[in-house]
C-alpha cells in the first residue's frame, strides 16, 4: 500500500492511471450547486492529467532508440494478491502508448464539449468520466490479464451511468444493452483468463501466474486454444463492435450524451481492437490463424455493412454511430492480415477513428444543444449561419472519408496495402468501403449543411463559441498532423509491433502442441523493460 | 425371541413416511406440526433401534435431546400459531399467501 | 470440562452472556431501550475478541476440545467472524427500524445474540449432535425474529412458513443423523469420515449424508430446497432480513463443507460432486430466473441469494485445499453485499407487510446520495464487477470450479450471471436514471443504519481492492489441512 | 413375547399415526398421537430404554402434546376441512412419502440380510441410567448446555411471539 | 542555389495561401480587406509560377532526361517506406508548366468574373488550394503523393462544384463528383496495394525502370486471365476514368457545370480532368506490358470521344456542351494511350488546356454577361455586345475543331496519325468522326450565342440568386481583368501545337520538339521493339487533309444548320422529325436515369433492408427474443413460488428422492 502511494507520488503509470480517480474525491466537498466550479475543477483536473501524460511519454521517449522506439516503460510490480500470482502490473509500450495518450487527451476535450449538453448533476458526471479514464488506461497498460479485466470491467458502470443518467429517451434501454452486451463477453473472457491462468499453474509446477508476459509463454493444444480465442474474441469482438455482435453501439451512441459517444467511440471501441491485438491473437496464435477466414469475413461485413446502413439513416448521431462499425471493420482487417504494415495502420487507425469519430460526435452534439434535434429532415444549409461549424464538420467528415493527407486515410492506406499483401483480394473488397465511406459521409455533410436553409428555427443559430472551437482545434490539428507526416506517430511503435508480430507469426506456423507446455524464458522478462526508478520499491 | 432391529428400523421408516405424508398433505398448521412430530419420532425410533443394535448409549443421548429440542420447538411453533391466528383467525396453510410471488 | 475447552467456548460465552444482560436489563430498565444495540455490538464485538482470543490460545490449528467436539481453527475463526459481522451490520441496521416501527425491545437484540451463538456453535461443532442442536437452537431464534414485527400479518406469515419447512426439513436432518450413526456408529465427522475411507460406504450411510446435506441446503436456500426464503425474506423485519439472508448460510456453509469432506472420502466422491454440481446449477439457474421476474426488492435479493449459493456450490463441487478459500471469500463478500443492500432497505422502505417495489426508488439515488451510493455498490458487488469484493469472490469460486475441471459449469455460473448483472442493473437505473415516483415520508435514517450501509459498502470496495492479506491469512488456515 | 408386544405396539403406533395425519379434526389427530407416542415408549423399552420411554410418556406425551391441546382449545381452531384441496400435491406426496418409506424399507432389508438379531446383547449397561447420565454429563456436557439455552431462547421466543402486539407507538423523532 | 531544391514550394505556395485566405483570415466567415484577399490568391499562383518556371528552366537545361527527385521527409518508414517527395521530368515539367500557367490565367480571370461574390475569399481558397493539390499530384514521385494530389484535386473539386452550397443542386452535383471519382480512386487504391504488394514501395523510379528492364516481373498470370501489368493497368485505368471522365464514370462532369465557370475551366477542362491522363502516361510502361488493358483503354477512350460527342450535339446549356466536348477530348487522349501515342496524349491535353481554359472562360464572360445565363436557346447575337469574347471563342472552337494552324489541329492529328499507324482503323474511324462531331456542335455553339438576335429578355434573367433582386443585365464586354486572360489562352490555342509540328508537315524537319522533350517518360521496355508509329508521308497527308476536311465539314454544316436565325428553331424540327434518336441525344441516353435504378436505388433499396430488416428485426430481434425469453422464463418459474408452505416442502421432499436417486442410481 504504501508502495503503492509511493509509485503514485512519482512519474509513473500508476500517478496516470490513478490519478484521475483520486481527484474524485475532491468533487464530494464541492457544494451540490456550485456548477461551475465543479466544470472548472474537472477542466483542470483533465489538464492535469494530459500533463501528467506528457511529461511520461516525454521522459520515456527521450530514451527511444534510434528507431524512434518508444521504450517499453513499466512500473515496479507489486504483489497484488500474491497467494494467486496477480501482479499489480502497469506498462507502457509502442502499442498501448498512442491509445493511452489519446485517451488522455480526449478527456478535457469530453469535459469543453459537454459544457452546456450534461444539464444535471455535474459532480456525477465528472465523476463518471474521471473514474471512466482510469479504467481505460488501466485496460490498455495493464501488463496482468487479471489487473487487465479488473480495468475492463471498471470501465463499464461509468459508461453505463453516462448513458443511462444523461442520455436521450431511451436511454435506459440503450445503457443496459450497452451493458448486457459487454458483459456477456467479458463474463466469457472471464472464464478464459481464468483457464490460462490455471492452465500455466498446471505446467509450472503449481505456480499460478496471469502476467501477461508468462502466459504468453503458454503453447497450448489446438483443443483448448479454439475455446480460448473464442472466449476472448467473443469480447473483444462485442467490443469492436463486429457484425452480428453490433447493434448495442447505434442505440447507445444515440442515447449517449456528447461525451459519452466521444468517449465510448473515440476510446471504448478501441479496446477492443488494442485487446484483440495484445491477447486474442498473440495468446492464440495458432487458434486465431486458424480462424482469419470467419474474421475476414466478418470484418468485411462490418465495412460493407455498416456503410450501407449509415447511409441510409436518417439521424445524424446514428449515422455517426454506423460509421464506426465500418471504421473499426478496417482495424479488424488490418489486425487479422497479421502483416506489419497493417498492423502498424491498424494501430494509427484507432487512434485516428478516435480523433475524427470523436470529433464528429462532438460536433453532433453541438448542434444538438443548439436545436435538440439530430434528425438530417431539421438541417439543411447550416453553413450559412455557422460557417465555423461547417469548417469544422467538413474537415472532420474528410479526415473520416480518408481523403489523404489526412489521418484517417495514413490509416486505411497502410492497413489496405498491409492487408492486401497479406491476404489478396479481401483488401480489395474493403477497399470498396472506401467508397461508400464517401458516399454515406457525404450525404451527412449535404444534408446538413449544404442547400437552401428552409428551417426557420435554424436561421438564427449561433456559431461555435470559443469553448467549442477549443475543444475542437486540438483534434483537429492532430488529424492534420497525422496525415501529414504518420510517421511521426508510427515510428514509436513499430518495433514493439513488430517484435509483437514476429513472436506471433512464429507461433502461428508451428503447429499446436497435444497437450499444454511452457516455453522457456527467452531472456529475463525485465531485460528489455525500463522500469521507473522508486527508491526503495520492492522488486 | 428377539425382534430384529431392522423390524424396528423398518417401522420408522414407515411411520417416517406417513409423517411426511401428513405433513405435506394437512391444510391446518398445527395437523402438519403433529405430523412432524410423528417423523421426529420415527426417527427417534431408529435412533434408539440403532442404540440397541450398537450396544451403546449414543443414540439414546440423541433421543434424549431430541425430547428437549422437541419440546422448545413446540413451544415457539405453538406461540407463532397462536400468533398468527391473533391476526388473521385462521391458521390454514393455503391462506397464507398474502406475499407476492 | 477443561480450561482450554471452556476457552474455546469463549465467544459462545460472550454472546450469551450479553444476550441474558440485555434481557435483564430490558426487565429493569425499560426506558434505556435505545442503549440496547450499543450493548449488543458491545457484545459482537467482545465475541469477535473471544474468538480470537480463542484461536490464539488453542493448542494447535485446528484444536478440538470437548472431547473433539468443538474445532478451533483459523477457518472456523474467520467464518466465527464473518458471522459477527453480519450480526454488527443486522445490530446497526436495527436500531432505527425498531424505532420506527416502535418495536425495540431487548429481546431482539437478545435472540440475536443467541442466534449468532448457535451459528458459531454449529460451525464450529465437529459431531452430528451438536450440529443439530446448534442447528435447533438458531433456528427458534430465527423463526422468533422472523416473526418479531407482530403487528404485521406478514411477519406472522413468514415466519410461520419458515417455521413449518424448518420443523419438517429438521425431521429429515434427524433422520439423517440416525441413518448415518447407524451405518457408521459413530457421530464424529471425523470418525464418520474414517468410515468412509475404509470403504465402509452403505446406501443408508449415504442416504443419511444427504438428508443432512438437504438439510444445510435448505438453510443456504439451495434449489429445490429453497422455495422459502423469498416469502420468509419478503415478511421478515427487513434489517433482521441483513442477518437471516446471510449469517445462517455462512454456517451453513462450513458444515455443509464438512459434510462434503466426509463424502469426498468415500468410495461414491465423484457421484457426490455430480449431485453438489446439480445442486449448483440448479440453484443458479433458478435463483437468477427466477430472481428477474421480481419487482419486489427484497424477494429479487431472495432469488439472488439462492443464485449465489449456487456459485458457492461451483467452490464446492470438487474438494481441494483451496475450496474452503475461495468459499470464505465468496461468503463475505455476500455478507457484506447482502447485509448493506437490506440495511438500505430498511431505511428506505417504510410500511412493512406491503410491498417493497424496485420502483419506489426512482430518483432517489440523488435524494439519498449516501444509500443510495451504498446500495448501488452492493448491488454491482452482488453482480460481480470489480473492483468489489463481489467479484473476487466470484472469481475464486470460477477459478476453483475451473481448476477442477467444470468449465461447463463455470460458463453455466457466467451465463447465468449475464442475467444477474440485468436485474442488479435495475435497481441502479431506477435509483438514478427515473424519475422520482414518491416522496419520502415516514423514514428514519439513523447513524446507526448509516454506518451499516457505509461499512458494507466500504468493506464490499476495500476487500475487492485488497483482497490479498485476508487470502494470505487464509491460506495460512488452509495450508495446514 | 417380544415379537408379540413389537407387533402389538408397532400396528397401533402405524394405524394411530395414520389417524394422526388424516383425522380431519386436529383435536383427535392429537389425541391420536399420544397414543403413537405411547406405542414408541413401548418400543423404547423394549430396545433397552426405558428412561427414554418415560421421558416420552412424561414430556411428550404428557406436556408437548398438552400443549397442543391447550392451544387448539384456545384457538377454537375445530374441524377443518379435508386434507387438500390439491390433487397434485396429494398424490405427489402419497407417491413419494410412500417411495421414500418403502425404498428405505428395502434398504434396510437389503442391508441387514433380512430379519436377524442385533449384533450386541442387551446388556445391563445399556438399560441403566446411570451410565446414560455419566454419558450426559460428560461426554455430553457441550451438548446440554446448548440445550439448555435452547430453551432459554424457547421461552424467551415463545413470549415474543405469542405476547399481545404493542400498540404501534412509533417514537416521533426525526 | 539551385532552383530544383525548391520544388516543394510550387505546391506549397498556393497551399498557404489557401490556409490565409481560407482560415486565418477567413476564420468563420469573417472577410478581409479585398486587396489583400487578391495579394494572397493571386500571388501565390503567381510565385508559384514563377518557381515552377525556374524550375523547368533549370531542368530542361541541367538535368534533362533525367528525373530528378527531392525527398522532403519521410510519410513513413519500415516495412513499407514511403516518402514525401518531388520529381521533376519532361513529363512532370510539362504537366507543371500548364497548371501554374493556366492555373494563374485563370485565377486572374476569377478576380473579375467573381468580383461580385459574396463567397469571394472562400472561392479563391479553394482556388489556391486546387493549385496547391494538383501541383502535389503532377510532381510527386511516387503513386502516393500523386493519390494525396488525386484526391485533394478531388475534394477541390467537390467544394468549388458546390461553391453555391445554398442552391438545391450544385451540392448534389460535387457530391456526385467525388463520389464517382471515388469509384476510380478504389481502382487506384487497389492497383497501389498490388504495387506495394510486389514492390514494396510506390516511387515511379524505383518501379517503372525496374518493370521495363525486367519485363518478366509482371507478365505472369496474376488474376483472372491478367498478368500483373494487366491488373494494375486496368486499376489505374479505372481510376483514371473516374477522374477523367471516361465511360462508365464519366457522368459527374457533365454536372460539375454547376460550380462557377472559371472553375469548370481550371478543373474541368484544362488541368484535373486531365490527370487521368498523366497517371496512365506515368505508368506507360505498365500499359506497355499489358497489351490487352492497352486495347481497353483505346477502344473506352474513343467510344467516349464519341459518345460524349453526340450528347453534345443536343445540349441547350453552353457549358453541357463544353462539358461534353471535355469528356470526348479527353477519350481522344485515352485513345492516345491505348494506342502507345503517350506523347501524343500528352500533347493534346497541353493543347486541350490552352483552347477547353480559353473556351470556357469566353463562355464565362458571355454568362457574366447575361447575369447567370447558360441557355444558348435564351442568347444569340452577342457577337457585337461582347466582341473579344466572341473572337476568343471562336478561336477557340476552331482549335477545338482541329482547324490548321491552330493547337487541336496538331494534337489532334497525332492522335489520329498514331492510331491509324498502330493498326487500329476502327478507333481510327471513330476518331474522325469524332472530330466531325466535334466541329459540328462547337459551331453550333457559336451560332447559337453569337449569331443571330438576342433572345433573352433583358428585364428578367433566368437565374437570379434565390431570395435577391434580379441583376439587371448589363450587356457590355467584360473588364480587362477578364478579357486579358482571354487574350492570353488565344494565343496560347493559336500557338500551343507549334511545338509539336509532325514531320510531314514540317517538311521532314524535326519541328515535333515536345515529342523530343517527353520521350524519354516513354520506357524502353526490354525486348520489345520501340513503338513506331508512321504510315509513310504519304499516307499521314492524306489523313491530315481528311481530318481537316471533315472539320471543315462539320463546321460548315453547323453553320448551315443554325446560322443567322434558325438556330433554336433548327432543334425543334430536329427533335420532331426524329423525337426518339432526339430524345435519347438530348437526354444523355438516359445513362444517369439507368445509374440510379440500376445502382443507387437498388443499393438504398438493400441498405434498407440491412438496417430494418437485418439490424433491427433478425440481430435485435433475436437478441431481445432471446431477454424476452428468459424473461418469460422467469414469469412462469416464479408462479413456482406459490406462496403455499406445502408446495415448498414438497419441493423439497421431492428434492430429497431426486437427489438420492442421482447418487445411487
Amino acid at each position: 500500500m504504501s508502495t503503492f502511494l509511493a509509485l503514485a507520488a512519482g512519474n509513473t503509470l500508476t500517478r496516470l492511471v490513478f490519478f484521475p480517480t483520486a481527484a474524485c474525491l475532491p468533487l464530494l466537498f464541492l457544494r451540490r450547486g456550485a456548477v461551475r466550479a465543479v466544470k472548472i475543477y474537472t477542466l483542470v483536473v483533465s489538464l492535469v492529467e494530459v500533463l501528467f501524460g506528457l511529461a511520461y511519454v516525454l521522459s520515456h521517449a527521450a530514451h527511444s532508440g534510434p528507431d524512434g522506439a518508444f521504450p517499453l516503460t513499466r512500473d515496479p510490480r507489486l504483489p497484488w494478491i500474491a497467494s494467486y500470482g496477480i501482479h499489480y502490473d502497469l506498462a507502457m509500450d509502442g502499442i498501448s502508448m498512442p491509445l493511452a495518450l489519446l485517451t488522455i487527451l480526449l478527456l478535457p476535450i469530453v469535459i469543453l464539449g459537454s459544457w452546456r449538453g450534461i444539464e444535471r448533476h455535474w459532480r456525477a458526471f465528472s465523476a463518471a468520466m474521471l473514474v471512466l479514464t482510469t479504467g481505460v488506461l488501466g485496460s490498455l497498460l495493464a501488463y496482468d490479464l487479471f489487473v487487465f479485466y479488473v480495468f475492463w470491467e471498471v470501465m463499464l458502470v461509468p459508461m453505463y451511468l453516462v448513458i443511462g443518467v444523461w442520455g436521450g429517451e431511451r436511454r435506459i434501454y440503450a445503457a443496459i444493452k450497452f451493458f448486457l452486451f459487454t458483459m456477456a463477453g467479458s463474463l466469457l473472457m472471464l472464464v478464459g483468463i481464468l483457464w490460462l491462468g490455471w492452465t500455466f499453474k498446471m505446467v509450472n509446477g503449481g505456480v499460478w501466474s496471469f502476467a501477461y508476459e508468462d502466459l504468453l509463454r503458454l503453447d497450448l493444444p489446438m483443443g483448448s486454444q479454439v475455446w480460448l480465442f473464442a472466449a476472448f474474441a467473443l469480447a473483444f469482438l462485442i467490443k469492436v463492435p463486429i457484425f452480428p455482435l453490433h447493434t448495442w453501439l447505434p442505440d447507445a451512441h444515440v442515447e449517449a450524451p456528447t461525451g459519452g459517444s466521444v468517449i465510448l467511440a473515440g476510446i471504448l471501441l478501441k479496446l477492443g481492437t488494442y485487446g484483440f491485438l495484445r491477447f486474442a491473437m498473440p495468446l492464440f496464435p495458432q487458434a486465431s490463424r486458424a480462424h482469419v477466414p470467419l474474421l475476414v469475413a466478418l470484418a468485411l461485413i462490418g465495412i460493407i455493412y455498416g456503410a450501407l446502413v449509415s447511409w441510409v439513416q436518417v439521424d445524424f448521431k446514428k449515422l455517426v454511430a454506423y460509421s464506426s462499425i465500418a471504421h473499426l471493420g478496417f482495424v479488424m482487417l488490418g489486425l487479422v492480415a497479421a502483416d506489419l504494415v497493417a498492423w502498424q495502420g491498424a494501430l494509427l487507425q484507432m487512434v485516428n477513428h478516435g480523433l475524427s469519430t470523436g470529433a464528429l460526435f462532438l460536433l453532433v452534439g453541438m448542434l444538438y444543444d443548439r436545436r435538440h434535434t439530430k434528425q438530417f429532415a431539421d438541417f439543411g444549409g447550416l453553413a450559412k449561419v455557422m460557417p465555423l461549424f461547417a469548417f469544422f464538420l467538413v474537415f472532420s467528415t474528410l479526415a473520416s472519408a480518408g481523403l489523404p493527407a489526412l489521418n484517417g486515410f495514413a490509416g486505411e492506406f497502410l492497413i489496405l496495402a498491409g492487408s492486401y499483401r497479406a491476404l489478396g483480394w479481401p483488401a480489395a473488397v474493403a477497399t470498396f468501403g472506401v467508397v461508400l465511406a464517401a458516399v454515406y459521409l457525404l450525404k451527412m455533410i449535404q444534408l446538413t449543411l449544404w442547400g437552401p436553409l428552409t428551417r426557420d428555427e435554424n436561421r438564427g443559430l449561433s456559431d461555435l463559441s470559443a469553448r467549442e472551437v477549443l475543444a475542437l482545434a486540438p483534434l483537429c490539428l492532430l488529424m492534420l498532423a497525422i496525415g501529414v507526416a504518420p510517421n511521426f506517430f508510427l515510428r514509436p511503435s513499430q518495433p514493439a509491433l513488430s517484435s509483437l508480430l514476429a513472436g506471433y507469426r512464429q507461433r502461428a506456423e508451428a503447429p499446436a502442441p497435444a497437450r499444454a507446455a511452457l516455453r522457456p524464458l527467452a531472456a529475463p522478462t525485465q531485460a528489455n523493460a525500463r522500469s521507473t526508478p522508486l527508491a526503495g520499491a520492492p522488486r | 425371541m428377539s425382534v430384529p432391529v431392522s423390524w424396528y428400523l423398518a417401522l420408522s421408516a414407515v411411520l417416517f413416511g406417513i409423517g411426511a405424508i401428513g405433513a405435506l398433505t394437512r391444510r391446518n398448521g398445527i395437523s402438519i406440526f403433529l405430523s412432524i412430530e410423528v417423523m421426529l419420532n420415527a426417527a427417534n425410533l431408529s435412533l434408539a433401534a440403532y442404540a440397541r443394535q450398537f450396544g451403546e448409549h449414543t443414540g439414546q443421548v440423541i433421543v434424549f435431546f431430541v425430547l428437549a429440542v422437541a419440546a422448545a420447538e413446540a413451544a415457539v411453533g405453538l406461540a407463532l400459531f397462536i400468533g398468527v391466528f391473533r391476526g388473521r383467525r385462521t391458521i390454514d396453510v393455503n391462506r397464507m399467501n398474502l406475499m407476492q410471488h | 470440562m477443561s480450561r482450554a475447552d471452556l476457552l474455546s467456548l469463549l465467544p459462545e460465552l460472550i454472546l450469551t452472556a450479553g444476550g441474558v444482560l440485555i434481557l435483564l436489563l430490558d426487565a429493569l430498565l425499560p426506558g434505556a431501550r435505545r442503549a440496547w444495540t450499543g450493548i449488543a455490538l458491545l457484545t459482537t464485538a467482545a465475541a469477535a475478541w473471544g474468538a480470537c482470543a480463542a484461536w490464539t490460545a488453542a493448542a494447535s490449528d485446528p484444536a478440538l476440545t470437548f472431547g473433539g467436539l468443538l474445532e478451533t481453527s483459523r477457518m472456523t475463526l474467520a467464518f466465527s467472524q464473518a458471522v459477527l459481522a453480519a450480526t454488527a451490520l443486522c445490530l446497526l441496521a436495527s436500531q432505527g427500524y425498531l424505532r420506527r416501527e416502535g418495536i425495540l425491545a431487548g429481546e431482539y437484540h437478545a435472540l440475536l445474540l443467541w442466534c449468532a451463538t448457535g451459528l458459531l456453535l454449529m460451525l464450529r461443532a465437529n459431531e452430528l449432535l451438536t450440529i443439530f442442536l446448534a442447528l435447533e437452537l438458531l433456528s427458534l431464534c430465527l423463526y422468533s425474529l422472523a416473526g418479531y414485527h407482530r403487528r404485521v400479518k406478514v411477519s406472522m406469515e413468514a415466519a410461520i412458513k419458515y417455521f413449518l419447512m424448518g420443523a419438517f426439513v429438521s425431521a429429515f436432518a434427524l433422520y439423517g443423523i440416525a441413518l448415518v450413526y447407524g451405518a457408521t456408529g459413530q457421530t464424529r465427522l471425523d470418525a464418520i469420515g474414517a468410515a468412509f475411507a475404509a470403504g465402509r460406504v452403505t446406501v443408508a450411510a449415504s442416504l443419511g449424508l444427504l438428508l443432512l446435506v438437504t438439510a444445510f441446503g435448505f438453510k443456504m436456500s439451495l434449489v429445490p430446497f429453497h422455495a422459502w426464503s423469498p416469502d420468509a425474506y419478503q415478511g421478515a423485519p427487513s434489517p433482521f432480513v441483513a442477518f437471516f439472508s446471510v449469517a445462517p448460510k455462512v454456517a451453513s456453509a462450513l458444515v455443509l463443507y464438512r459434510l462434503l469432506a466426509v463424502t469426498a472420502q468415500g468410495s461414491n466422491a465423484a457421484r457426490w460432486s455430480e449431485v453438489v454440481a446439480l445442486l449448483s446449477a440448479l440453484s443458479m439457474v433458478t435463483g437468477n430466473l427466477l430472481a428477474l421476474a421480481q419487482r419486489d426488492i427484497k424477494r429479487m435479493l431472495a432469488y439472488s441469494g439462492i443464485a449465489h449459493m449456487g456459485y458457492l456450490l461451483l467452490a464446492l463441487v470438487t474438494l481441494d485445499r483451496d475450496s474452503l478459500n475461495a468459499v470464505f471469500v465468496y461468503l463475505l463478500a455476500y455478507v457484506l453485499m447482502n447485509a448493506g443492500a437490506f440495511a438500505v432497505v430498511a431505511m428506505l422502505y417504510r410500511r412493512p407487510g406491503e410491498q417493497h417495489l424496485i420502483g419506489e426508488l426512482a430518483g432517489w439515488g440523488y435524494r439519498f446520495p449516501l444509500l443510495g451510493g451504498c446500495l448501488a455498490i452492493c448491488m454491482l458487488s452482488l453482480a460481480g464487477i470489480p473492483p468489489t469484493m463481489g467479484f473476487f469472490g466470484k472469481y475464486l469460486v470460477f477459478l476453483q470450479a475451473i481448476s477442477e475441471g467444470h468449465v461447463r459449469l463455470a460458463v453455466l455460473g457466467v451465463v447465468t450471471s449475464l442475467v444477474g448483472v440485468f436485474y442488479y442493473l435495475r435497481v441502479i437505473y431506477v435509483l438514478y436514471m427515473k424519475a422520482e415516483s414518491r416522496e419520502p415520508e415516514g423514514l428514519l435514517i439513523d447513524g446507526w443504519g448509516r454506518a451499516a450501509a457505509v461499512l458494507a459498502a466500504l468493506g464490499t470496495l476495500l476487500l475487492g481492492l485488497w483482497p490479498a492479506d485476508l487470502l494470505q491469512w487464509l491460506i495460512g488456515a488452509t495450508g495446514t489441512r | 413375547m417380544e415379537l408379540a408386544i413389537f407387533i402389538l405396539f408397532a400396528g397401533l403406533a402405524l394405524v394411530s399415526s395414520i389417524v394422526v395425519v388424516t383425522h380431519k379434526n386436529p383435536v383427535y389427530a392429537t389425541l391420536s398421537l399420544v397414543l403413537t407416542l405411547f406405542s414408541v415408549a413401548v418400543l423404547f423399552v423394549l430396545l433397552g430404554a426405558p428412561f427414554l420411554a418415560a421421558l416420552q410418556i412424561l414430556i411428550y406425551a404428557g406436556a408437548i402434546l398438552v400443549l397442543f391441546l391447550f392451544v387448539l382449545m384456545l384457538l377454537n381452531v375445530g374441524r377443518q376441512e379435508g386434507p387438500s384441496g390439491h390433487r397434485v400435491q396429494l398424490f405427489t406426496a402419497l407417491l413419494g412419502g410412500v417411495a421414500f418409506a418403502a425404498m428405505l424399507v428395502l434398504l434396510f432389508w437389503r442391508q441387514q440380510g433380512g430379519p436377524r438379531p442385533p449384533a450386541a446383547p442387551l446388556s445391563a449397561q445399556l438399560v441403566s441410567l446411570t451410565a446414560l447420565a455419566q454419558e450426559l454429563f460428560g461426554r455430553y456436557l457441550l451438548q446440554f448446555e446448548i440445550v439448555g439455552l435452547l430453551l432459554l431462547v424457547a421461552v424467551v421466543g415463545a413470549t415474543v411471539l405469542a405476547r399481545r402486539p404493542p400498540p404501534r407507538e412509533p417514537e416521533a423523532e426525526p | 542555389m539551385h532552383a530544383l531544391d525548391w520544388l516543394w514550394l510550387i505546391p506549397a505556395l498556393p497551399f498557404a495561401g489557401a490556409v490565409l485566405n481560407g482560415v486565418v483570415f477567413g476564420w468563420g466567415g469573417r472577410r478581409a480587406p479585398r486587396p489583400l484577399v487578391n495579394a494572397v490568391a493571386l500571388g501565390a499562383p503567381l510565385a508559384s509560377l514563377a518557381v515552377a518556371l525556374a524550375c523547368i528552366w533549370q531542368y530542361a537545361q541541367g538535368a534533362w532526361p533525367q528525373p530528378v527527385e527531392r525527398v522532403a521527409y519521410a510519410w513513413t518508414t519500415g516495412d513499407l517506406a514511403i516518402d514525401v517527395a518531388f520529381l521533376i521530368d519532361p513529363l512532370a515539367a510539362v504537366m507543371l508548366f500548364v497548371v501554374t500557367f493556366v492555373g494563374f490565367i485563370i485565377h486572374l480571370y476569377s478576380v473579375g468574373y467573381m468580383a461580385h461574390e459574396e463567397g469571394y475569399q472562400r472561392y479563391f481558397a479553394y482556388l489556391n488550394l486546387f493549385m496547391a493539390a494538383m501541383l502535389t499530384l503532377v510532381l510527386g514521385n511516387n503513386y502516393l503523393v500523386m493519390f494525396v494530389g488525386w484526391e485533394g484535386v478531388g475534394l477541390c473539386s467537390y467544394l468549388l462544384i458546390g461553391y453555391y452550397y445554398d442552391q438545391e443542386l450544385a451540392p448534389y452535383a460535387g457530391k456526385k463528383a467525388f463520389i464517382v471519382n471515388r469509384v476510380g480512386d478504389f481502382a487506384f487504391l487497389v492497383g497501389m496495394f498490388a504495387l506495394v504488394a510486389r514492390f514494396g514501395t510506390l516511387d515511379y523510379t524505383r518501379i517503372l525502370p525496374r518493370i521495363a528492364a525486367h519485363p518478366g516481373l509482371v507478365t505472369g498470370e496474376y488474376w483472372a486471365g491478367l498478368s500483373f501489368a494487366g491488373f494494375v493497368g486496368l486499376c489505374f485505368f479505372i481510376g483514371a476514368a473516374g477522374k477523367s471522365a471516361q465511360i462508365p464514370l464519366y457522368v459527374w462532369l457533365p454536372d460539375a457545370m454547376a460550380g462557377p465557370t472559371p472553375v469548370s475551366a481550371l478543373i474541368h477542362a484544362a488541368t484535373m480532368v486531365t490527370a487521368g491522363v498523366y497517371m496512365a502516361v506515368r505508368s506507360n510502361a505498365i500499359y506497355q506490358l499489358a497489351p490487352g488493358i492497352s486495347l481497353l483503354v483505346a477502344v473506352v477512350g474513343a467510344a467516349t470521344a464519341i459518345f460524349a460527342a453526340t450528347i453534345g450535339l443536343a445540349q441547350n446549356d453552353i457549358k453541357k456542351v463544353l462539358a461534353y466536348s471535355t469528356v470526348s477530348q479527353l477519350g481522344y487522349m485515352f485513345l492516345a494511350v491505348g494506342v502507345g501515342a503517350y506523347t501524343a496524349a500528352i500533347f493534346h491535353l497541353t493543347t486541350h488546356a490552352f483552347f477547353k481554359a480559353l473556351l470556357f472562360l469566353a463562355s464565362g464572360s458571355v454568362i457574366h454577361a447575361l447575369g447567370g445565363e447558360q441557355d444558348m436557346s435564351k442568347m444569340g447575337g452577342l457577337r457585337k455586345h461582347l466582341p473579344i469574347t466572341y473572337r476568343t471563342f471562336v478561336i477557340g472552337a476552331l482549335a477545338l475543331a482541329g482547324i490548321p494552324p491552330l493547337a487541336g489541329f496538331f494534337s489532334k492529328d497525332a492522335i489520329l496519325a498514331a492510331s491509324a499507324a498502330a493498326g487500329h482503323w476502327v478507333l481510327w474511324a471513330v476518331g474522325l468522326l469524332t472530330a466531325g462531331l466535334t466541329a459540328f456542335y462547337m459551331f453550333r455553339a457559336v451560332c447559337l450565342t453569337f449569331h443571330g438576335e438576342l433572345r433573352a429578355d433583358p428585364e428578367h434573367p433566368a437565374h437570379p440568386a434565390p431570395g435577391e433582386p434580379a441583376p439587371a443585365l448589363h450587356l457590355h464586354e467584360s473588364p480587362p481583368v477578364m478579357t486579358v486572360p482571354l487574350v492570353i489562352l488565344a494565343a496560347g490555342a493559336v500557338a500551343a501545337g507549334w511545338f509539336g509540328i509532325p514531320k510531314v508537315l514540317a517538311f521532314g524537319a524535326d519541328l515535333d520538339r515536345f515529342d523530343r522533350f517527353l520521350a524519354p517518360v516513354v520506357a524502353r521496355i526490354r525486348g520489345a521493339n520501340p513503338l513506331e508509329h508512321d504510315v509513310g508521308a504519304a499516307a499521314d497527308l492524306f489523313l491530315i487533309a481528311l481530318s481537316v476536311a471533315v472539320a471543315a465539314a462539320g463546321i460548315a454544316l453547323a453553320v448551315r444548320a443554325y446560322g443567322g436565325e434558325r438556330g433554336p428553331a433548327r432543334d425543334r424540327v430536329l427533335a420532331e422529325r426524329f423525337p426518339a434518336l432526339y430524345g435519347l441525344v438530348a437526354n444523355k441516353y438516359y445513362v444517369d436515369e439507368i445509374y440510379d435504378r440500376l445502382i443507387v436505388r437498388p443499393l438504398a433499396w438493400l441498405s434498407r433492408v440491412f438496417w430494418k430488416v437485418v439490424d433491427t428485426f433478425i440481430v435485435d430481434g433475436s437478441i431481445n427474443a432471446g431477454a424476452y425469453a428468459t424473461e418469460l422464463t422467469g414469469d412462469i418459474g416464479r408462479l413456482s413460488t406459490t406462496g403455499n408452505v406445502r408446495n415448498y416442502a414438497l419441493y423439497f421432499f421431492l428434492g430429497v428422492i431426486l437427489l438420492f436417486w442421482w447418487l445411487v442410481r
